[in-house]
């Protein structure tokens, strides 16, 4: 079944029990958010909001880790709640696949990082032999900007966040999926190589065609590179629409502060910024 | 392996130390083999004789050259306790991991069992299977069944560690690599509760062995096999401490603490190496 | 170790300007894992200086020694970590204390003159205490007060932080990330210090959050005219919050400065291009990345530590160590080719 | 407090069916037991008189009848389900027709003071040495007494009884070796009677420290050793606060939790009987009832004492895990 | 600090019992009761009945109790008058009369259960008691050894206090807490935790039979029963001098002692030391089970022990040799041995190809000689005396006479291992108890490498507490066991042999009575105890027809007889003096044995104790 959707939240909410040792309280980490990406046009969709906002969780529930507690999402027109058995859950994740926030934390330190490319290729290319692996993985390292050669045989700890990063992009992208999704993908990675994450998705959207959820705090690198962008605070989606339109002009005034909040590089501006908002902890 | 060895041998002094500890044991275990005596054997030398050039550690009242005993009892005992201890290793590893990897219900589950079990009390439970199966019992069905008392408390350490790298994202990132559970399980996962397991082998050896000797002395063992527990209970039929046979139970005793002290020295030395955290500092993360 | 430091000529800082000095500091982490032998040179000669009332701030991507740097200062050396050369004074209320020469004064001074906010410092509380008794444990002594009027001295600091009385009785867990850092930011101020070291105090904080912080530490630091060294890798806070600014580079200092110079005029390639990239909102220029990835401390290029990902290295730059001179912008630079790369 | 509840409802649950099956077991591996408590009695009336054939069987028949050791093994599980939730195992086979409960009742104050004590004090003794053994990793004192530990832990328990019967008994007799308390004593709160059962403990509970102190010793170090790097503690010394509040508050304070579980689990034991201690001192407690329970194919008295023990060590892990989130201010319920 | 509170040690005997499970249960007619094993006092010191024995033997080995003189019969056996004394009281000052015996005797016809209602349900018509001293019985078949039931060898059918327990309700649900005594002691206080029991000597202990017989007044005022742990902590008591009569101990403990210690006596004043029981430890044969059923086979197994090496493995040498299959102990050498000497060195056996002359009546002083070198002059060298304390003769080790033996029933060597008719190995699993009797397991070992030296794979089986139950069953091949006991201080051999008849053998895997555990069954036998029922007790055929019995089990050899079970029993003497011994043996000296009252009256206050 085609759908116009490739992917379709509606009023997707989650659930978390939390003590208190004494209550039995639950919070809500996801409150009746919903939202499409179209099949035909591919896109990088940014979430942004502060830590705790529920960015994570919805991630999780878009890549099937997690179920929602109410709503439906649906993949291609199937609801993704209803995969079970073990072929339907990797058919769907050769169309699904995420990007980490930590690329050391990613891979296994202890495990080379081949060995995640190979596998990839052997579970969903159905590549038998070592070259055959060798070969796709090194396709999609090409992509990337970097080749088998560099990799194999490698330690996380031998290369830079930035490589592994990519490398784990990379190995993301040997199913072909339709949608990547990435949960803070450069907010450990360091400031000098940061820019080369955030270029490559980029040009994954425009070459390859692949939508991309991307999960971030970072306001500057969503104005960057965001087609389209939804806020979120507390679970709750507080303003979406398009990236640019809405970080130059937020509407709400949780955007509003937010957009405010953060500090430009440039110590004349910033340290007024921070002048002001000693002003007002001084008053309030 | 060879370099492995190499290197611990040069540069971890305990390790050395374990190693002549263990030498020493492993010495007089391959020794027995040679043994100018059988070692069921009794009345072969002069009974009671006390520590001298001809006889090391002296000679029991049932004529048997302690050094030759010692040996062949050193064996079966620790023989023994390394069955227990691998079996009942292996029971709490794929419990500890799966359960902790799995999660949720079916981790309430399995832990439930697993302190049902934990919570049975080993001795009374043991004497009385012992004391059932008397006849069936054969000194390996005895290591099964100690082995299947003796994991509980470490498949919980295990699965402790294992739920926290359920949690970490490499393993999330493995499952949507595509590798298999079992691949996750063993390659990714494994290594870091190899610490705990090298430890509690320890632990579970000297369980064991204190187990062989506690049933021997309450008389619940084949009398017919040397063992430590075996040398024990002999040396108490016979009155040894009080009759001033003492080298026919300190020999015994200082080779039983040897061997732990060895082993120990060794478990800690081979557990540094292994750690996660030493190992990626020698690779150089 | 402390002993095989040779005694530092007492460098004269009395009445001088200078609340610290540190005169080539080489700090490494030694491992020796089974023959296998490493020396991460984390701190590798650096010599500078910090001014009374003033906010230095250290920049540089992670693993480049910040972190190694400041415990250096702080005396906080922990095996593996070893202090292989130079020296650190400070000056205390006009006396010095060399940190290395002599342990006796520095432990004596430790939190009366100098405080530190460690990184991570969200968990620096005892989990199973009550927050009230790292207040006792860490200051009551330098006070001289009894209970009482110490703890009215403490409630009063904490109402200054704009923090409930009560999170006193409160166990650190049951607290959020920024109160903790807010009571950590406290706890390293109540005594009056005149020197405190932060290290990435508000990393792990929201942006909203983060601010307060910032505007909490500029206080304190204004009120008590205290001298503060402040750490992270967040362009935006240190242009929001420092006077001066050093950039590290694996191990060494690459540049250093009035912030708004480095902002507005950047001498070191690197440095340039930090700056460069750094995405604003407004802007949607194409930025390029720097390329190559952050050199091993344990293995260190020869020359200047940046030149293999330098787009403008020269011969000499892997043959010599460039060294810290004075800089067009009116700070100081270690590169040959200082001031020549500009962003486009 | 709902959620308190319910997370104790949970527990309970488990607390049961840990009982619930680990008595189950005990019934079963009990009734496999190859010794008959009546062939035991005839063999016993009859080992040393002159007695006919023809009057030995007609006492077997009737022991039988008075023991009620026939019918289905189905019955007999309920029958001894019943028994156990009244409290009541009925008559020991061995004691007959005392019940089992007035027999475990004279045996279990002594097991159960002399393993508390013993416990407690291994528990205190090897924890405050572990601790301070991982805290000040440098001092040779007490690297010597972490060898000396380690040496004292494989050995088996009878050997260093006996050893100490051997050395407090015979080579320098200070110290009574057998028995709980002086002959001839009646169990009075009178300082004659509690000294004397302090003195009879002595050995027997020196002998289980000696075996029990090693692995809370190591256990202990192990902890401490990780705890000192935690950034609390690193933060405490660079805050110059004094050694002494680092050690006891910082980190022994820290390392400590763990073991509290560990001493109520081992508390829980307490009930199991310490077997060879008892056999070696006499001491008339449970362990040794336990052994001749056992000998005597008594399973009326095996499973008084192993559902003892069962239902105390289920029980101390469900307090534990009770009680853990409240002295534990981190612990919050998952 | 005193070992005892409150009670003078001086005036204490400090004995080893068993640890009471069941502390405050002082019933001893039903079962749990102090007349099982559990050891404290209860049964040696309060109760009585009409006859003991002393196991010793010796001119006054009968000895009346409340008896006033032996049991009178009719002519056919079927009726039995006993004469009681007059002046014997309860320790509650009821007088003892015949009233108590026959309510004794219907109580427990009537509640089965009860310790001797068995016997007397099979026996007893009826009772009756024409007056306070006399009672008569009525049997329902003739029984010749009726008496035996209220004769003490360890114990017997005691007399129940017919006041307290027509009061008590259920006899066997009655504690009987605190016992009424009919002896010289009552109970004084007990542990409930049943470590201890101490008993008190009467004041008036005239009023009883043991008071009557004694000619001294008792020296000892308090006895204590208490369970001293084990082995190497009794050794330690007593040389702590707070156990002063311990019950049996390893060899080597005992030497240990004799070694060490000054204050320690022992029935032997010099090696071995040890006190033989009438018990015969012999190796038993299962004869219901292949290839043991053949004769030969049993035979060739006694000719492959070397009985030195079993003497030396089990008691260190300290073996008191037996070759006939009744104990060499009490009156037996007098009786049976010295007598039989000449058959036993002209007995012949045919191995299938020659006559052999088994017996070797020199093995014993061989053993002397062996421990000769350890003991020295402590080992005599008069032959006779010899006799006594190393036994007569026994089998010469004969490995080539047991190969024809074998061969004669079929078996084949092959290699080092012998093959039975059916071609399989040859292998025995030798049952032993093991702890409770380690010298028989460490005589079980030794044997078991003989045989397996000799081609025939022996395992040493330890069945702990199964043991009596598997043995019953027929649940094993070869055990070391006593199959025989007997009065000790009596040539009759009724105590074992009647039950031996063969109307009383079940099939394997039912439960075979008491005493004929190899199931050893003959018609020769059976004739031989149809004779001994016909006699009486006294009768001076007893012997003969005993010695018929021990020729058909030397020929058959359906269990091998070891030696007597010698028993190591030091006593201190720091506070008593005059233990029986063998240059005095007035009485029996286990603390379990009934008759050990006779010593505690006996023993003297050691001047020299310790005053305290
Ligand atoms: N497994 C869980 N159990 C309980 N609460 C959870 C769980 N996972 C997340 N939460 C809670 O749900 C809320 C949303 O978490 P989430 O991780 O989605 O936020 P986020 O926006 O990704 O934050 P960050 O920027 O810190 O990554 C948080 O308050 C978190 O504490
Ligand atoms: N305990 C240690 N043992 C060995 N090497 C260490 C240790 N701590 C830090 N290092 C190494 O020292 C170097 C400098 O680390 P440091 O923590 O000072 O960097 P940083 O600039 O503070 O980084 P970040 O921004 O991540 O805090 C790194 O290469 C790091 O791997
Ligand atoms: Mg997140
Ligand atoms: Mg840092």
């Amino acid at each position: 079944m085609k759908s116009e959707h490739l992917l379709q939240l509606e009023n997707v909410s989650k659930f978390f029990p939390i003590g208190g040792f004494f209550s039995r309280a639950r919070m809500t980490a996801v409150d009746d958010v919903s939202f499409a990406l179209a099949s035909d046009r591919p896109e990088i969709f940014t979430i942004v909001g502060e830590s705790g906002s529920g960015k994570s969780t919805l991630a999780k529930m878009i890549l099937g880790s997690e179920a929602a507690d109410r709503g439906t999402i649906r993949f291609d027109g199937a609801d993704i709640g209803d995969i079970s058995s073990r072929n339907a859950r990797e058919a769907f994740m050769t169309k699904v696949q995420p990007v980490f926030q930590n690329p050391f934390e990613a891979f296994n330190p202890l495990t080379r990082i081949d060995e995640y490319l190979y596998a990839t290729a052997h579970r969903f290319k159905g590549a038998k032999s070592r070259a055959e692996r060798e070969a796709l993985a090194d396709m999609s390292l090409q992509r990337v900007g970097l080749s088998i050669a560099e990799v194999r045989g490698r330690y996380s700890h031998e290369l830079s966040g930035g490589q592994l990063q990519r490398i784990a992009v990379a190995r993301a992208l040997i199913p072909e999926p339709k949608l990547i999704v990435a949960d803070e993908p450069v907010s450990m990675v360091d400031a000098s190589l940061r820019m080369s994450i955030v270029n490559l998705f980029r040009e994954l959207r425009d070459a390859l065609k692949v939508s991309i959820i991307y999960i971030t705090h970072d306001l500057a690198t969503a104005y960057y590179i965001a087609d389209r962008v939804i806020i979120m605070r507390k679970g709750v989606v507080v303003e979406s629409g398009e990236a640019r339109k809405v970080l130059d002009n937020p509407q709400h005034e949780y955007s509003f502060a937010l957009k405010n909040a953060i500090l430009p590089p440039d110590p004349k501006r910033a340290s007024a910024i921070l002048c002001a908002r000693q002003r007002d902890r001084m008053s309030g | 392996m060879f370099k492995i060895l190499r290197d611990l041998l040069r540069y971890n002094k305990e390790f050395l130390f374990g190693t002549i500890l263990i030498l020493i044991i492993v010495g007089l275990i391959v020794s027995s083999f040679f043994s100018p005596y059988d070692e069921t054997a009794i009345y072969v030398v002069i009974p009671d004789m006390p520590p001298s050039a001809e006889f090391w550690f002296g000679t029991t009242s049932r004529g048997q050259d302690v050094f030759w005993q010692i040996g062949a009892s050193l064996r079966n005992t620790l023989l023994f306790g390394i069955i227990v201890a691998i079996i009942s290793r292996l029971i709490a590893l794929v419990v500890g991991l799966v359960s902790g990897y799995i999660g949720g219900r079916t981790d309430q589950i399995i832990m439930g069992v697993n302190d049902t079990l934990g919570a049975l009390p080993n001795i009374p439970i043991l004497l009385l299977l012992v004391f059932v199966l008397r006849d069936q019992m054969t000194w390996s069905m005895l290591a099964v069944v100690a082995a299947l008392l003796g994991w509980t408390h470490d498949s919980r350490l295990i699965r402790s560690v294992a739920l926290s790298l359920r949690q970490r994202e490499f393993t999330r990132h493995a499952v949507f690599s595509g590798m298999r559970t079992s691949q996750i399980l063993i390659r990714e996962h494994l290594p870091y509760v190899m610490p705990i397991v090298f430890f509690t082998t320890m632990n579970n050896l000297i369980w064991a062995i204190g187990l062989e000797v506690t049933l021997s002395i309450l008389g619940f063992s084949d009398i017919n096999r040397p063992t430590i527990g075996g040398m024990i209970y002999w040396a108490n039929a016979h009155s040894a401490m009080v009759a001033g046979i003492w080298w026919w139970v300190a020999f015994p005793m200082l080779f039983v603490v040897i061997l732990f002290l060895g082993l120990f020295m060794l478990a800690m030395s081979v557990n540094e190496y292994i750690d996660p955290r030493s190992r990626l500092a020698r690779m150089g993360a | 170790m402390q002993n095989s430091l040779r005694k530092a000529p007492l460098t004269l800082v009395e009445n001088s300007r200078d609340a610290l000095t540190i005169d080539g500091l080489k700090c490494y982490y030694v491992n020796d894992y089974f023959g296998v032998r490493r020396e991460i040179r984390a701190v590798d000669d650096i010599s500078l200086t910090v001014s009374k009332n003033e906010i230095y701030g250290i920049a540089g991507e992670s693993s480049s020694g910040k972190t190694s740097l400041i415990k250096t200062l702080a005396g906080a050396i922990r095996p593996p970590m070893r202090v292989i050369g130079g020296t650190v004074n400070f000056n205390f209320d006009g006396k010095p204390i060399d940190v290395y020469g002599e342990p006796q004064k520095m432990r004596a001074a430790r939190w009366r003159h100098l405080s530190y906010i460690m990184q991570g410092s969200m968990n620096v509380l005892n989990p199973v205490r009550r927050v009230k008794h790292a207040f006792n444990d860490f200051a009551s002594r330098h006070m001289g007060l009894d209970q009482a009027a110490f703890r009215q001295r403490v409630e009063a600091h904490l109402a200054r932080l704009h923090l409930d009385p009560h999170v006193l009785e409160a166990f650190p867990h049951q607290l959020s990330g920024g109160m903790r850092q807010r009571l950590t930011i406290a706890l390293a101020t109540v005594c009056e210090p005149e020197f405190i070291i932060a290290d990435e105090p508000t990393t792990a904080l929201d942006v909203l959050v983060q601010q307060d912080v910032l505007a909490l530490i500029k206080e304190v630091q204004t009120r008590m005219q205290a001298s503060v060294i402040f750490v992270t890798h967040d362009m935006s806070v240190h242009a929001a919050i420092t006077d001066r600014l050093a950039i590290m580079y694996a191990g060494r200092l690459a540049e250093e400065g009035p912030t708004q110079a480095i902002f507005d005029n950047p001498q070191h390639p690197y440095t340039a291009h930090l700056i460069g990239s750094l995405p604003r909102i407004g802007d949607t220029r194409t930025r390029k990345s720097l390329q190559g990835k952050p050199p091993a401390l344990s293995n260190p290029p020869s020359g200047c530590r940046f030149h293999p990902r330098c787009p403008i290295a020269i011969d000499r730059c892997s043959k010599e160590v460039p060294v810290m001179q004075p800089s067009a912008a009116g700070g100081r630079v270690a590169c040959f080719r200082a001031g020549e790369y500009k962003i486009q | 407090m709902n959620g308190f509840l319910i997370y104790a409802g949970k527990r309970f649950l488990q607390f049961l069916f840990v009982v619930v099956t680990g008595i189950t077991l005990a019934f079963l591996i009990a009734h496999f037991s190859p010794v008959d408590p009546v062939e035991q009695t005839v063999s016993l009336l009859t080992s040393f008189g002159s007695t006919d054939p023809q009057s030995v069987e007609i006492l077997r028949q009737s022991l039988r009848e008075l023991y009620g050791t026939g019918g289905p093994l189905l019955d007999q599980y309920f029958t001894f389900w019943g028994r156990v939730l009244t409290g009541d195992f009925g008559p020991s086979l061995s004691s007959f027709p005392t019940p089992v409960m007035t027999v475990i009742g004279r045996a279990l104050p002594w097991t159960v003071g002399l393993l508390t004590l013993a416990t407690i004090i291994a528990w205190i003794i090897g924890n405050l040495l572990g601790a301070l053994a991982g805290y000040f990793r440098n001092s040779r004192l007490l690297k010597l007494a972490g060898i000396v530990i380690m040496a004292l832990q494989p050995i088996p328990t009878y050997i260093i009884g006996l050893s100490l019967v051997i050395l407090f008994g015979f080579v320098w007799p200070i110290l009574p070796i057998s028995g709980g308390a002086q002959v001839n004593l009646t169990p009075a709160f009178s300082w004659a009677f509690i000294s004397s059962v302090i003195e009879h403990g002595i050995l027997p509970a020196l002998t289980l420290v000696l075996v029990g102190i090693g692995g809370w010793f190591i256990s202990m170090r192990s902890l401490v050793s990780n705890i000192i790097t935690d950034d609390h503690v690193v933060y405490a010394e660079l805050g110059g606060v004094r050694s002494s509040s680092i050690f006891s508050y910082y980190v022994a304070r820290n390392a400590m939790l763990p073991q509290v579980t560990g001493l109520a689990l081992s508390l829980g034991n307490v009930f199991g009987g310490a077997v060879i201690v008892e056999f070696v001192f006499n001491y008339p407690g449970i362990g040794k009832l336990l052994i001749s329970g056992i000998y005597s194919g008594d399973y009326s008295l095996v499973l008084g004492v192993t559902t003892i023990a069962i239902i105390a060590v289920a029980a101390a892990v469900f307090v534990i895990d009770v009680i853990y989130p409240l002295i534990d201010p981190r612990v919050k319920l998952g | 600090q005193d070992f005892i509170a409150g009670i003078p040690r001086n005036e204490t005997l400090i004995i080893q019992g068993t640890p009471q499970q069941n502390a405050d249960w002082f019933n001893v007619w039903a079962p749990g009761g102090g007349g099982s094993a559990n050891v404290n006092g209860l049964q040696q010191l309060t109760t009585d009945t009409f006859w003991f024995i002393n196991p010793e033997g010796g001119p006054d080995a009968w000895q009346n109790a409340l008896a006033t003189e032996p049991p009178a019969y009719n002519a056919d056996f079927t009726q039995m008058t006993v004469k009681l004394r007059k002046g014997v009281y309860w320790s509650d000052g009821v007088e003892f009369t015949s009233d108590d015996v026959v309510y004794t005797v219907k109580t427990q016809i009537d509640h089965p259960g009860m310790s001797w209602s068995a016997p007397f349900s099979v026996n007893v018509a009826s009772v009756e008691n024409p007056d306070p001293q006399t009672v008569v019985f009525h049997l329902k078949k003739p029984n010749s050894r009726f008496h035996t039931l209220f004769t003490v060898r360890w114990n017997a059918a005691w007399i129940m206090p017919k006041h307290v327990f027509e009061k008590a309700g259920d006899p066997l649900a009655f504690k009987n807490n605190p016992p009424v005594s009919l002896s010289a002691y009552v109970l004084q206080s007990y542990d409930k935790g049943g470590n201890w029991t101490i008993w008190k000597l009467r004041d008036d202990w005239q009023r009883t039979s043991i008071g009557m017989a004694a000619k001294e007044p008792p020296q000892v005022k308090y006895v204590v029963y208490r369970a001293a742990g084990n082995p190497e902590a009794r050794v330690i008591e007593q040389r702590n001098h707070n156990l002063d009569v311990i019950n049996d101990m390893a060899p080597e403990g005992m030497f240990a002692m004799m070694r060490d210690s000054k204050s320690v006596a022992s029935w032997l004043k010099g090696f071995p030391f040890a006190h033989p029981d009438p018990t015969l430890p012999s190796v038993l044969l299962n004869t219901k089970k292949p290839p043991f059923d053949n004769k030969d086979v049993r035979w060739a197994l006694a000719l492959m022990i070397d009985i030195r090496a079993v003497a030396l493995g089990s008691y260190r040498g300290a073996a008191n040799l037996a070759a006939l299959a009744t104990p060499p102990t009490g009156s037996a050498p007098d009786d049976y041995y010295a007598p039989m000497q000449d058959w036993l060195t002209n007995f012949e056996l045919d191995t299938g190809s020659r006559k052999i002359k088994p017996y070797d009546p020199n093995i014993s002083a061989q053993i002397a000689t062996m421990v000769r070198g350890q003991w020295g002059d402590q080992i005599p060298t008069d032959p006779k005396q010899l006799q006594r304390t190393f036994g007569f003769g026994w089998w010469k080790q004969d490995v080539q006479a047991a190969t024809e033996l074998l061969q004669k029933a079929g078996f084949k060597k092959s290699g080092n291992q012998w093959l039975k008719p059916d071609g399989t190995p040859f292998t025995i699993r030798l049952q032993v108890e093991g702890d409770a009797i380690p010298t028989l397991a460490r005589a079980g070992t030794v044997i078991a490498q003989q045989w397996s030296q000799n081609g025939i794979a022996t395992k040493v089986d330890v069945a702990g507490p199964t043991n009596g139950q598997r043995l019953s069953t027929g649940d094993y091949e070869a055990a070391i066991y006593w199959s025989i006991e007997t009065w000790g201080g009596h040539p009759d051999l009724s105590f074992f042999l009647d039950s031996y008849h063969s109307e009383f053998i079940k099939p394997l895997g039912q439960i075979q009575p008491p005493r004929n555990l190899q199931r050893w069954q003959d018609p020769r036998l059976d004739q031989i105890i149809a004779k001994n029922r016909s006699i009486a007790f006294d009768s001076p055929d007893v012997t003969k027809v005993g010695q018929d019995f021990l020729k058909l089990a030397v020929e058959e050899m359906p269990m091998i007889p070891l030696m007597a079970y010698n028993k190591f029993a030091p006593f201190d003497t720091t506070y008593w003096t005059n233990y029986p011994s063998a240059e005095n043996p007035y009485s029996a000296s286990g603390p379990n044995w009934s008759n050990i009252r006779y010593m505690v009256t006996g023993l003297k206050a050691n001047p020299d104790a310790p005053k305290n």
